[in-house]
């Protein structure tokens, strides 16, 4: 499996604040890579840099070997990466069918391949063709995830960065989110999946990251890191709960 | 980052020493000028204290109001047709211009006061403009519509002093606008200032933080509308006449570039404002109709090189300094 | 009853200037949240253009196309050199100041209406100008006992299809809803593929090409221009689209119109010196109940 | 799980966490079937909180629990559509927030919100305002008593400045000093307002590890000072590291509540946090 895309010792400022301390990963071609953390660790960080909403203060983003620093947004896009953004961020005031529009956007005048995107968005989320005519504000949560979802595929990427797609969703709506995310990547579609829920998303992934204010501490297969104490102790503080005692 | 509190002290030194140099040259100026440029003048100070009045509320506070000439307007008729019509001397309706020019802006404010941005940025222009029309309409006949009320008198202290000359008259709206630089200079280092800001920076920190943002804000009206009214009613007394083109939405515009360029806030910086846009078409005035033109172009070219203001407000230690605090008094 | 129809044609002819002028204000807040001050004067150098290509400089428009031909012609220009104009304004005296915040930019807008205005003044001089009666067809029709001008009927025709259009592009295109989009969050349009850039020329330039139009007509339909009218139908449709909901499109059109309808009933019922203060009354009211405008979005702050 | 309706509970509990102080804490803070809907969605759902005098206690729950939600209603952000919110007895509906401060609950926010253009020094400051009464005119004339009552306003705001450790800082803008002590900053100001309760809003997200021990420390002194602390945490280590009693919060409702260590072991909160075990479920 070649690397399809690679992050080399990326460090990010927000003013003067470090975000993101010179982390490294990468993810091959037909991959779900994970990279969990807690709140506030950089997870969102990463992915925004990765798809061009952030300046990059060194180190390199790389797809195919081709240096995306510097590369505007609307061109990643074109690239091949479509960005799922935490929170889901619909257009809340706009149709479901115009947010599906939208996430193909760059390919806007070809009428045939928007169709039959939109059909293959369909198979996957079905609710999203009953819904197509509503406005997407009115959609529940979980509606909105798959919309989101929906739109980020609609313009066939080669890896789909998602960004909590778990997020505040009831337990049976989370196992079909992550049903799904194993079929798109069964169609070929490589992931880079940040999650907050770490043993779901590991149960899907073929590697992880963990990530910690800034810094990534372990990595490793996911089958590993199931079974690491140390990210149960990550995820729910173990470590000052021992020192108390 | 500097932190140098001895820069801070030098900083405050100067200032005082500038402070008084230039109240020194304001004394002595009508001993050099002519009598055109002190008329000049004395409209900087008019503009100076407007300028002073809205930056209470757009520079403290960080409120749009884009009709702040409308509170001028309700001085001004005050003073006028109070003096015109019963006869009371323009001193006595100094305060009551005020009053009720400050009272209008609560009439008027209280129910609109939650309003954002833009949105109270139009109220405030749609107000001004409710008040120049219906001026303009002359309702009840006490207006005099657009010809507007004429035969105002000086104002007069008794009949030991009267003022009634252009210079008399610069040295009566310098002493207001100093009179008035203290007293919001004291403000400024109050609570109710601090408030103020707060307010500016971030409402919902403010509310959290203890401070009734309702109540602020509507004082901010108040007292920038009763300094407006002041400023009416010397304008008033100075022209003998008021008429409704004088209050124009275009003032109100000026008046927001004179905080604006100023820098937001800062007193200083509100007095480099004022002199900009009054001394301005003057200074120009040989380049005839193009000296608008060219003011426009200063406006943009001044906000693409100093966005934040020719004399933005400085904040440090010196600030904390009640103004006329004995030294010893500090750090206790 | 006669009356009040008429009246209402002439409300909704006056409110479809405004509605076209609104547009422009609209789009340009609701992507930048900026108001654009310059705008109303765009519109008048729009009036002024449709004057110099229909009256003055020879009637060179009337002259090769006829009156009707004359006047699209004169549209279609004024429309292409505002639309140019107001990209220019956004490149030189907004671009350099978005970082800065929102507060400069008004003051700079404020700067780029003055020079536009004094520049209309320095070029046409100070007094108004008159279309003459030769170049526009005064022609008044009965229909049913309601009178109404030929030209009445033309700017309705032409605001309608203009209105129609836009409505067409903004809520039914794709690139419209990139718009709308662009609107709502920046950053997650970026992440569709959407340039913004394009984004924010096309509305400096759409908005502003409305306005011009609008411009030409109001000097055919009223005969008379003046190089302040910026300022008194730039306030008017800046009322317009706040009553509406500032940003939202189909909210600045009914503002227009509403704004147009409500000051004739007020200069016909109440009286015609109030009507101005009869239109604020009612904008602050329904602000007072609708803080954010008749189809305005509420605005919920994340805390 | 330790579910707890009664005050007998409270009292034994505080008692075993206070071992030899031989104090009865009572409850300084409690909602009472406290319910908040946006639009359709039900962000908090009939959702009791205790929290005791002179204890940190941490409300802990995954992104999107409604934890923030519960802290925006008690301090009179949001206003709740059931339930009530007592503080020392009193009922807190229709209080606006600069009311509720005054009554002794003071805040902070998940993303800082200082007021960045003036000083750090004006900052603290701000806090004091609740806790002072001179009025326009006195401070534009400064009379006498306005001066003294400023004086003690920036004694004390100094005094707090230094407690949080940014007296360097002191003539500072807000927004150039570094986060940590940005995060400090905003705590110093809620100090500043001599609150009961204080309510903190994930005072250590964006924090380094260094900090965050820092941060520990600090709370756990400042609690001395009869002071109580409300807590909305991600970080784990700093939950587990210094509270005295942890409510789990999922979906708006309370799944669990207890000591750290019982919290710890629930095997509900690892779920609601770690997701559920895929074969554990099949």
């Amino acid at each position: 499996m070649s690397t399809l895309l690679k992050v080399e010792d990326l460090k990010i400022f927000y003013g003067s604040i470090e975000a993101l301390k010179g982390i490294s990963l990468e993810v091959k071609e037909g991959e779900i890579v994970t990279v969990l953390g807690a709140n506030g660790a950089g997870k969102s960080t990463l992915l925004r840099a990765i798809s061009g909403l952030l300046p990059i203060r060194s180190g390199k983003i790389k797809l195919d070997n081709q240096e995306l620093n510097n590369v505007k947004a609307f061109k990643i896009v074109m690239g091949g990466i479509s960005h799922v953004p935490e929170g889901r961020k619909v257009f809340v005031t706009l149709t479901v069918d115009e947010n599906l529009n939208l996430g193909a956007y760059t390919r806007r005048k070809d009428k045939k391949y928007i169709k039959e995107s939109k059909e293959r968005v369909y198979d996957l989320f079905p609710i999203l063709k009953a819904r197509r005519n509503q406005l997407s504000g009115t959609l529940s949560g979980g509606e909105q995830q798959m919309l989101a979802m929906g739109r980020g595929l609609m313009s066939t990427p080669r890896i789909l960065l998602l960004d909590e797609p778990s997020l505040g969703l009831a337990p049976l709506l989370v196992k079909q989110i992550f049903q799904i995310i194993r079929e798109i990547n069964d169609q070929g579609i490589s992931i880079l999946l940040v999650e907050q829920n770490a043993r779901k998303a590991l149960s899907i992934a073929d590697r992880g990251y963990v990530l910690e204010t800034g810094n990534i501490t372990i990595s490793g297969l996911a089958s590993d890191l199931k079974s690491n104490k140390k990210v149960q102790e990550a995820y729910l503080g173990g470590a000052a709960l021992k020192k108390r005692k | 980052m500097k932190l140098n509190k001895n820069v801070n002290q030098k900083n405050s030194i100067f200032k005082n020493w500038l402070v008084i140099l230039v109240a020194i040259l304001f004394i002595i100026l009508p001993f050099i000028i002519n009598a055109y440029w002190v008329d000049v003048l004395f409209f900087f100070g008019v503009y100076a204290l407007l300028g002073l009045s809205l930056n209470i509320v757009l520079g403290e506070v960080g409120l749009f109001d884009l009709g702040h000439m409308g509170f001028m307007a309700i001085g001004a008729y005050t003073t006028a047709i109070l003096n015109t019509t019963f006869g009371i001397p323009i001193i006595i309706l100094l305060p009551v211009s005020a009053i009720s020019a400050g009272a209008f802006a609560w009439l008027v404010c209280s129910p609109i006061i939650h309003l954002r941005g833009d949105y109270l940025c139009i109220v405030t222009i749609g107000m001004g403009e409710i008040v120049r029309l219906t001026l303009n309409n002359n309702p009840f006949g006490i207006t005099g519509g657009s010809n507007g009320v004429y035969g105002i008198d000086f104002p007069s202290f008794g009949s030991i002093f009267v003022v009634d000359n252009s210079t008399k008259f610069y040295y009566y709206i310098w002493l207001i606008v100093g009179l008035t630089i203290i007293g919001l200079v004291n403000l400024q280092r109050s609570r109710i200032g601090r408030a103020w800001n707060c307010i500016r920076e971030d409402e919902i920190a403010a509310e959290s933080t203890g401070i009734d943002v309702r109540y602020y804000k509507l004082l901010a009206f108040v007292l920038g509308a009763g300094l407006a009214g002041v400023a009416g009613n010397i304008y008033a007394s100075k022209l003998m006449i008021v008429s409704p083109e004088s209050f124009s939405f275009m003032e109100s515009c000026m008046l927001f570039c004179i905080v604006l360029i100023g820098g937001m806030g800062s007193i200083p910086g509100v007095l480099i404002g004022a002199a900009a846009i009054s001394l301005f078409p003057e200074v120009f005035r040989a380049f005839a109709q193009y000296r608008m033109l060219i003011f426009g172009v200063a406006m943009v070219i001044m906000m693409i090189f100093r966005p934040g203001g020719i004399w933005p407000r400085k904040r440090g230690a010196f600030e904390f300094k009640p103004l006329l605090m004995k030294a010893g008094e500090e750090n206790g | 009853m006669k009356i009040i129809l008429e009246q209402l044609l002439n409300g909704l002819t006056i409110g479809s200037f405004y509605a076209l002028i609104a547009l422009g204000y609209s789009m340009v807040y609701g992507v930048m949240k900026l108001i654009n001050f310059a705008h109303g004067d765009l519109f008048a150098l729009g009036s002024y253009l449709g004057f110099t290509l229909l009256v003055s400089g020879s009637a060179y428009a009337t002259v090769t196309f006829g009156i009707w031909g004359g006047m699209i012609a004169a549209m279609l220009i004024a429309a292409i050199g505002i639309g140019i104009a107001g990209t220019l304004i956004e490149r030189i005296a907004y671009r350099p100041i978005y970082p800065a915040g929102r507060l400069p930019a008004v003051v700079s807008a404020l700067g780029a209406s003055i020079v536009i205005q004094n520049g209309i003044m320095v070029i046409w001089g100070p007094r108004p100008q008159a279309y003459s009666s030769q170049v526009v067809p005064s022609v008044i029709l009965n229909i049913g006992g309601i009178k109404i001008t030929l030209m009445q009927i033309v700017v309705l025709i032409i605001s309608f299809i203009l209105m129609g259009l836009l409505f067409y592009i903004i809520q039914k295109t794709t690139f419209g809803a990139a718009i709308r989009a662009c609107a709502l969050d920046r950053d997650t349009a970026a992440l569709m593929g959407i340039n913004i850039e394009t984004i924010i020329f096309f509305i400096f330039a759409l908005g502003p090409a409305l306005g011009g139009m609008a411009g030409v007509m109001v000097g055919m339909y009223y005969r008379k221009i003046s190089f302040t009218m910026g300022w008194n139908y730039g306030l008017k449709a800046f009322t317009a689209t706040i009553l509406g909901g500032i940003g939202n499109i189909p909210g600045a059109m009914i503002g227009g119109l509403l704004l147009g309808i409500l000051e004739m009933l007020g200069s016909v019922y109440i009286s015609t010196a109030y009507k101005d203060v009869f239109v604020f009354i009612i904008l602050i009211l329904v602000l007072i109940f609708r803080p954010t405008g008749l189809l305005g979005e509420k605005i919920a702050e994340k805390v | 799980m330790a579910k707890e309706n009664n005050n007998m509970e409270t009292i034994i509990r505080t008692k075993q966490e206070n071992e030899g102080k031989n104090k009865i804490n009572k409850v300084v803070l409690q909602t009472d079937k406290l319910t908040k809907k946006f639009g359709g969605l039900i962000a908090v759902n009939n959702f009791d909180l205790k929290v005791s005098q002179g204890e940190i206690s941490s409300l802990i729950g995954p992104n999107g629990a409604g934890k923030t939600t519960v802290f925006n209603v008690v301090t009179g952000i949001y206003k709740a559509d059931g339930g009530k919110v007592l503080f020392k007895g009193e009922d807190l509906a229709g209080k606006k927030p600069h009311q509720i401060i005054k009554k002794g609950i003071a805040r902070t926010f998940q993303n800082i919100r200082l007021f960045s253009n003036m000083t750090c020094l004006e900052n603290v400051m701000a806090g004091q305002h609740c806790r002072s009464k001179e009025g326009t005119w006195s401070s534009v004339l400064q009379t006498p008593g306005q001066k003294k009552e400023e004086l003690e306003i920036k004694k004390n705001a100094e005094n707090r400045l230094k407690q949080v450790g940014l007296w360097k800082w002191r003539d500072e803008l807000a927004k150039n000093i570094a986060y940590g002590n940005q995060r400090m900053l905003e705590i110093g100001r809620a100090l500043a307002t001599n609150p009961d309760l204080l309510v903190l809003d994930e005072p250590s997200s964006g924090l380094n590890d260094k900090e965050s021990e820092d941060l520990m420390d600090f709370l756990k002194e400042i609690i001395k000072d009869n002071l109580t602390i409300l807590l909305i945490e991600h970080d784990m280590n700093v939950v587990m590291g210094i509270s005295h009693w942890v409510t789990v919060m999922d979906e708006g409702k309370k799944i669990a509540e207890g000591l750290p260590e019982e919290v710890y072991s629930n095997p509900q909160v690892i779920e609601a946090y770690l997701g559920k075990d895929e074969e554990e479920e099949e």
